[in-house]
């Protein structure tokens, strides 16, 4: 483990947070949270040809820049920071992991370069009614037909699952798992928005009624690949709340070097000074295990199913309680709807339960608790 | 008046009602009865449409009222915040003109102390009022103000010394909210209701008669407000009460308390709804897993411990003990029992907590608790400041040293005036 | 419920805390803890003698004062906030409320005008090797023999087991759960103090090589009996707990207030401020359930299993957090043998698992939540 | 010097060694040769037992004896922090007299600074030091002072000037222990060690050449003393190596470390023996207790996240980045770490957790964990001045107004003198 970034990575993080800057101010967040697609697809084309981001991960051989799960968790986490309204959780982080980890050669080809250049947004639908992400509780099935496969069942939670020009599904077949590809515009599929507690990061409930589908890979059971897809996006999400921890952190501090009550700055007091303080622990040590658990899944560390819950679990407790704080020590304006710490607020609360509430995780990590005992 | 006891008091209050009581009148007809028999108000002074009882009797007498089932006075907003300062500080001429209005229901009235600068610090207020040509011109701006929208009359703070340290030179007023010189302006949170409203003041006009106690007097007279405040004087704990009777003023009593109750919708969910906790534990399932177990028992715990010292609070307070620490301590209470019971609320919905609206879970409240309970550990005074107070009130300790009270206000450092 | 004191109850309250003060201050307490019994006898005679704090609970009948469960509360209180070291939770708790709950009426007659007085101390053994006060767990085994029953077995944490007269043993027998009574003298029995960490309340292991018992009660099943005891002494033991933790509340901010840093004292500092506010709250809630499961029992009120479990659950994290806030508070100074914190930390740390832990008892609570729901 | 490479200066030691290491010779002879031949601490100038060399060719060099298993110089206790003191302020001749013998080890040293009236506040020394025919006369109490009973000398702090704000009136002396007004008591803790002394001072002398810089211009030496403290310079931590190698050198070493190490055999438990807990929860059987489960994970999460903030940290420095929040905050997660190890433990104890000594877990490791833990959020600097020292120096956030600085130190408020 290097425990450090790079000069160069440095520098690619500062481009990053650059553009997101310039292209993610909260005005336009809460421009963009109350359209129907939830993203702004002039930035979305920017953001994959200027910065190349959604294909960074993704081998140059299939159009994409090569770079590891290291750079991957430095843009998400300048992602939560700015608390972008994009299909890069979705597209470039579930669905590029399945395809790279299920698809078959051909299918790579057909797939990832498209991916890589931000032209096809490819969301992942695992979860249903039950909000599991385990393979054993799925029951969405799919069985074999002559021109491919037929799909039958109901997703929820699909990020972007109404706007994505594909998904891909895990169904129950003959092999165990399989991962299938379906066209957003296949007949019998329904693609019903969710009211979601996050305006910022849309979902769908998504309906399968003989839906032709296309089988990822070879004839096996996918539970790996579906999994391993599974740790690498909870990694993502881990950075992307800690890069949203980090900005409450600095917005709770800065509001409180400029609010004044009785005759003081309100940070000049104990007990925000301390909360603060508690905070930013809480904050960094996060971040510790958001960095770790991207450099192990960058090394194809063994413990990544562990690294990736122990992440996870952190992250989620550090940002909802960044949220909670930065809306303490704003005190009544931290509350109303003017104020965009609400905003990162149910960010935190919606990725605090996407991918597993943080109870499921501190077990599962203990499960494959390995190395780190 | 004492010389009256309980058995006769109660025989002479249900032949009044007997004689007048009759669902089938206008609201305000009736509570115009009530309030000039002095039975709505039986502890205010007999000169003040009340009857000078003490505690007691007055609630011996508002039982027989209920078990008529008659309706009582209003109560609903902050009126009786209003009431209770007006008789304390204000001049007959105040209490003739304002007080049957309050009891009656014709008259709303809002509270104007909060400020964007002045949240914690209340006293640190910058809306100013200066005389001219013989009357109070306002200029600045309140917050937090509920049913300023609806609201008759407004208890306004305002600074009419700024060479004086900061309490000193704040006065006390009764604002008509209906003229130009006022805006109201809902504010909305990010529950997505706005039961708040921003007032803004540009030359508002208060005439001088409307002026409550001395010039620069006005800090003493808030603190009789914001005690009653406390002791929950205002009317918006009674808000889930429903009426159910039958006739015209109940008719017209459920409109006003729909009316009134409005901005209130949100507070169960604030504070965590702790009621439902068990029903979803089963609902969901969840029930049997013994970490949700864990955390629904701390929960309860916490829940139950503080009813029990709520009561323990109020037992002492009848009983006319002395009060201890139980009684300084229910806000910090609750604020700690709705942020846990929106955390176990959490666990039980699972992935569903991502939900709300129709597809949220019960049709979109326990949502609603998610992102309503982070204002109660703020409204009405934060936990800091509930710390603070418990620390200095219950245990004795010292207040920090101050830097802000010994000085001109305007020689204080203070945010800038536009937000 | 009353949720207050009676003016009668507040007095006795007074005579109660007085008397400690004068008999138990903490140089007395760590006089001894020092000893071998871990109490002064003559102390305990004028506490028998003077007050009859032994007997408050058993009927006149039986010699005692036929007083309630929320006068118990108030002693077990105040020996709290003292520190008391007397037998008075074993013998006029424990193994009182065991003769109580399970003796015939001759047993009654026999044994409770001398525990009323003092004169005899007995102590009841519950628990063995595994730390369980369920009838479930336990495996001594009595069988009948010509002239009563025999003892075999080994119990574990008996509060003043070695130095207590006698003792109340429960026993698995033909009918269940047994609970015998058994002489200190008895051939067979052998007590072997235990090395506790709270030096204020002696522990002993005793083991049990067929020794005589006499079996109290009729010929039935005492589990009963005996969870309805341990119910009791839990309630009892809450409640001294509540006094330690007001008492550690006390001693934190009168410190506070003396001691000066940087020019002020530092209990003008918010850190230690909120600390305590935070603290005087949790330790009020505690005694609000303290006293609300005290009631509970005076008024034989159904929930009692779960108020029980509810109230040391809450007395035991109140204390042990007033215990460290404590220490905390008082700087280096309250790490030092000399400072009187210590003592009460290692009560609280003791108390908190006797009788079952907290996690325990939230469990349980929750099992029998009936009317707290 | 830097015109050595790496290389050649590798082949340098080696060749030194090679001639005058051997394990069969006093301890004190080979630390005598090694101090005088500069390669025991290579990064000190030439001039004083030192090569000046830069950090990286430092490291070079000590590699290179740890590699031939030769002892070093000596490093346990406070001696370090005394020798980086006297480097950076002390005089010449204080160098000569005192840093060879820090490094041989024949001298060991105590930091006299703390007392009982100032321990956060540690610039409100009241210790006095008066010049009296020519010397310094002390007077006061110090105490925390480890080792102080087997130290040739102390660090002491006193101050000289009360008439000036607190921070201008104190002076750094080097004190000589070994005198008439000098006692040295033990102070027990509650988990029954006594690591620390409280030492006390009745007309101590010291020498007018035994004055650290200026007179008065102590407290700026103190903080030269407390960063190396901070950057970790002390040899405490190291006291868990344990010295495997044989001959005459090694037996001595191990007779040394032993006595210097005997203080701190608690401190592994006062950081509450996480590297226990999976092994506990085995044992215990508790392993497989959803609840149990929860806290454990809570524990190693925590555990983890601060080593790998602790590597980040040290990562940054070595890469010569600027110091990030990470850098300050180990104290304040090794407390909250042991707390929660501490409440785990206790979990996993059950009953047992009740017991001590022979009979207790562990033959009473686990009774003594419980009972030390709170010492981990006091010792070295409390929780609360550590969340000061963040949200100040990280966060940036300002200082509360102070009332003890500006003004003479005879006037600021403070502890009685005695205790």
């Amino acid at each position: 483990m290097e425990f450090s970034f790079s000069d160069e990575q440095q520098v690619f993080r500062d481009m990053v947070r650059r553009f997101l800057e310039e292209t993610s101010p909260t005005k336009e967040v809460r421009r963009l949270m109350d359209t129907e697609i939830g993203y702004d697809p002039a930035v979305w084309q920017r953001l994959s040809n200027e910065l190349g981001l959604p294909g960074l991960h993704i081998p140059e051989r299939f159009g994409g820049q090569g770079f590891g799960a290291v750079e991957l968790g430095i843009v998400a986490e300048e992602m939560g920071r700015a608390l972008l309204c994009a299909p890069f959780f979705s597209s470039a982080v579930l669905g590029t992991f399945a395809a790279l980890n299920a698809a078959s050669e051909a299918q790579r080809e057909e797939l990832l370069p498209d991916l890589a250049a931000g032209k096809k947004r490819i969301t992942l639908a695992v979860a249903e009614r039950s909000g599991s992400w385990q393979a054993a509780d799925i029951t969405t099935a799919a069985r074999s037909a002559p021109s491919g496969s037929v799909l039958n069942g109901e997703k929820w939670f699909v990020i972007d699952g109404a706007s994505a020009d594909q998904l891909i599904v895990a169904a129950v077949d003959e092999h165990g798992i399989g991962l299938y590809l379906v066209d957003a515009a296949a007949d019998g599929l329904n693609r019903i928005p969710l009211d979601t507690l996050d305006p910022t990061r849309k979902q769908a409930r998504v309906v399968f009624s003989n839906v032709s589908a296309q089988r990822l890979g070879g004839a096996s059971d996918a539970t790996a690949a579906l999994d391993r897809t599974v740790d690498q996006a909870t990694i993502v999400l881990a950075s992307e709340m800690v890069g949203g921890a980090d900005h409450l952190v600095r917005s709770a501090v800065d509001y409180a070097q400029m609010r004044m009550q009785f005759g003081r700055v309100v940070g000049s007091f104990q007990a925000i000074k301390h909360k603060c303080a508690d905070l930013v622990l809480e904050v960094e040590l996060a971040k510790s295990a958001a960095y770790y658990a991207a450099e192990a899944l960058a090394e194809d560390d063994p413990d990544v199913p562990a690294l990736a819950s122990l992440a996870k679990a952190a992250a989620s407790a550090a940002c909802l309680r960044a949220a909670t704080d930065c809306i303490q020590i704003h005190g009544g304006i931290g509350f109303t709807w003017e104020n965009d710490t609400h905003l990162y607020f149910k960010r935190a609360k919606a990725s605090e339960m996407m991918l597993g509430d943080p109870v499921y995780h501190r077990e599962r990590m203990l499960k494959n608790v390995g190395g780190l005992a | 008046m004492s010389e009256h006891n309980e058995q006769t008091v109660r025989e002479e209050v249900r032949t009044w009602l007997a004689a007048n009581w009759k669902p089938d009148q206008p609201l305000i007809t009736w509570r115009t009865l009530l309030a000039e028999s002095g039975w709505g108000m039986p502890t205010w002074p007999a000169q003040w449409y009340g009857k000078g009882y003490s505690m007691a009797l007055g609630n011996a007498v508002l039982e027989e009222i209920q078990t008529a089932g008659a309706v009582g006075a209003a109560q609903a907003g902050v009126r009786m915040l209003a009431a209770a300062t007006l008789l304390e500080h204000g001049s007959d001429a105040h209490k003739a003109k304002f007080l049957k209005s309050i009891l009656t229901g014709e008259h709303n009235w809002c509270q104007l102390f909060s400020e964007p600068g002045s949240g914690s610090d209340l006293a640190g207020l910058t809306t100013r009022a200066e005389l001219k040509d013989g009357k109070w011109v306002i200029n600045g701006q309140k917050v937090w103000t509920t049913s300023a929208h609806h609201a008759q009359y407004g208890m306004l703070l305002a600074r009419t010394d700024w060479d004086v340290p900061k309490h000193q030179g704040i006065s006390y007023f009764i604002l008509h909210m209906d003229q130009p010189g006022v805006e109201v302006r809902p504010l909305r949170q990010m529950n997505g209701h706005a039961s708040f409203n921003e007032v803004f003041f540009t030359d508002a006009i208060v005439l001088p008669e409307f002026l409550v106690g001395e010039r620069n007097g006005g800090w003493k007279i808030a603190l009789t407000t914001l005690a009653h405040e406390r002791r929950g004087a205002d009317g918006v704990r009674s808000f889930a009460r429903a009426e159910a009777g039958q006739g015209q003023v109940f008719d017209e009593l459920r409109e006003e308390l729909a009316h009134v109750n409005e901005p209130y919708k949100w507070y169960p969910q604030r504070a965590g709804r702790v009621d439902l906790i068990l029903e979803r534990a089963k609902a969901s399932g969840r029930i049997t897993d013994p970490v949700i177990r864990q955390e629904i028992a701390e929960l309860l715990i916490m829940a139950r411990s503080s009813e029990w010292t709520a009561r323990r609070a109020r037992k002492a307070q009848v009983m006319g003990r002395p009060q201890g620490p139980e009684g300084s301590l229910g806000k910090l209470a609750a604020s700690n029992v709705a942020k846990k019971a929106a955390h176990v609320h959490t666990l039980l919905a699972g992935a569903d907590a991502m939900l709300k609206g129709s597809d949220g879970l019960m049709n979109g409240l326990i949502s609603e608790i998610l992102i309503s309970v982070p204002a109660i550990s703020i409204a009405g005074g934060t936990d800091e400041i509930q710390r603070n107070i418990i620390s200095e009130r219950v245990l004795g300790m010292p207040k920090e040293p101050r830097t802000d009270v010994d000085r001109p206000f305007r020689d204080v450092p203070r945010n800038p005036g536009k937000r």
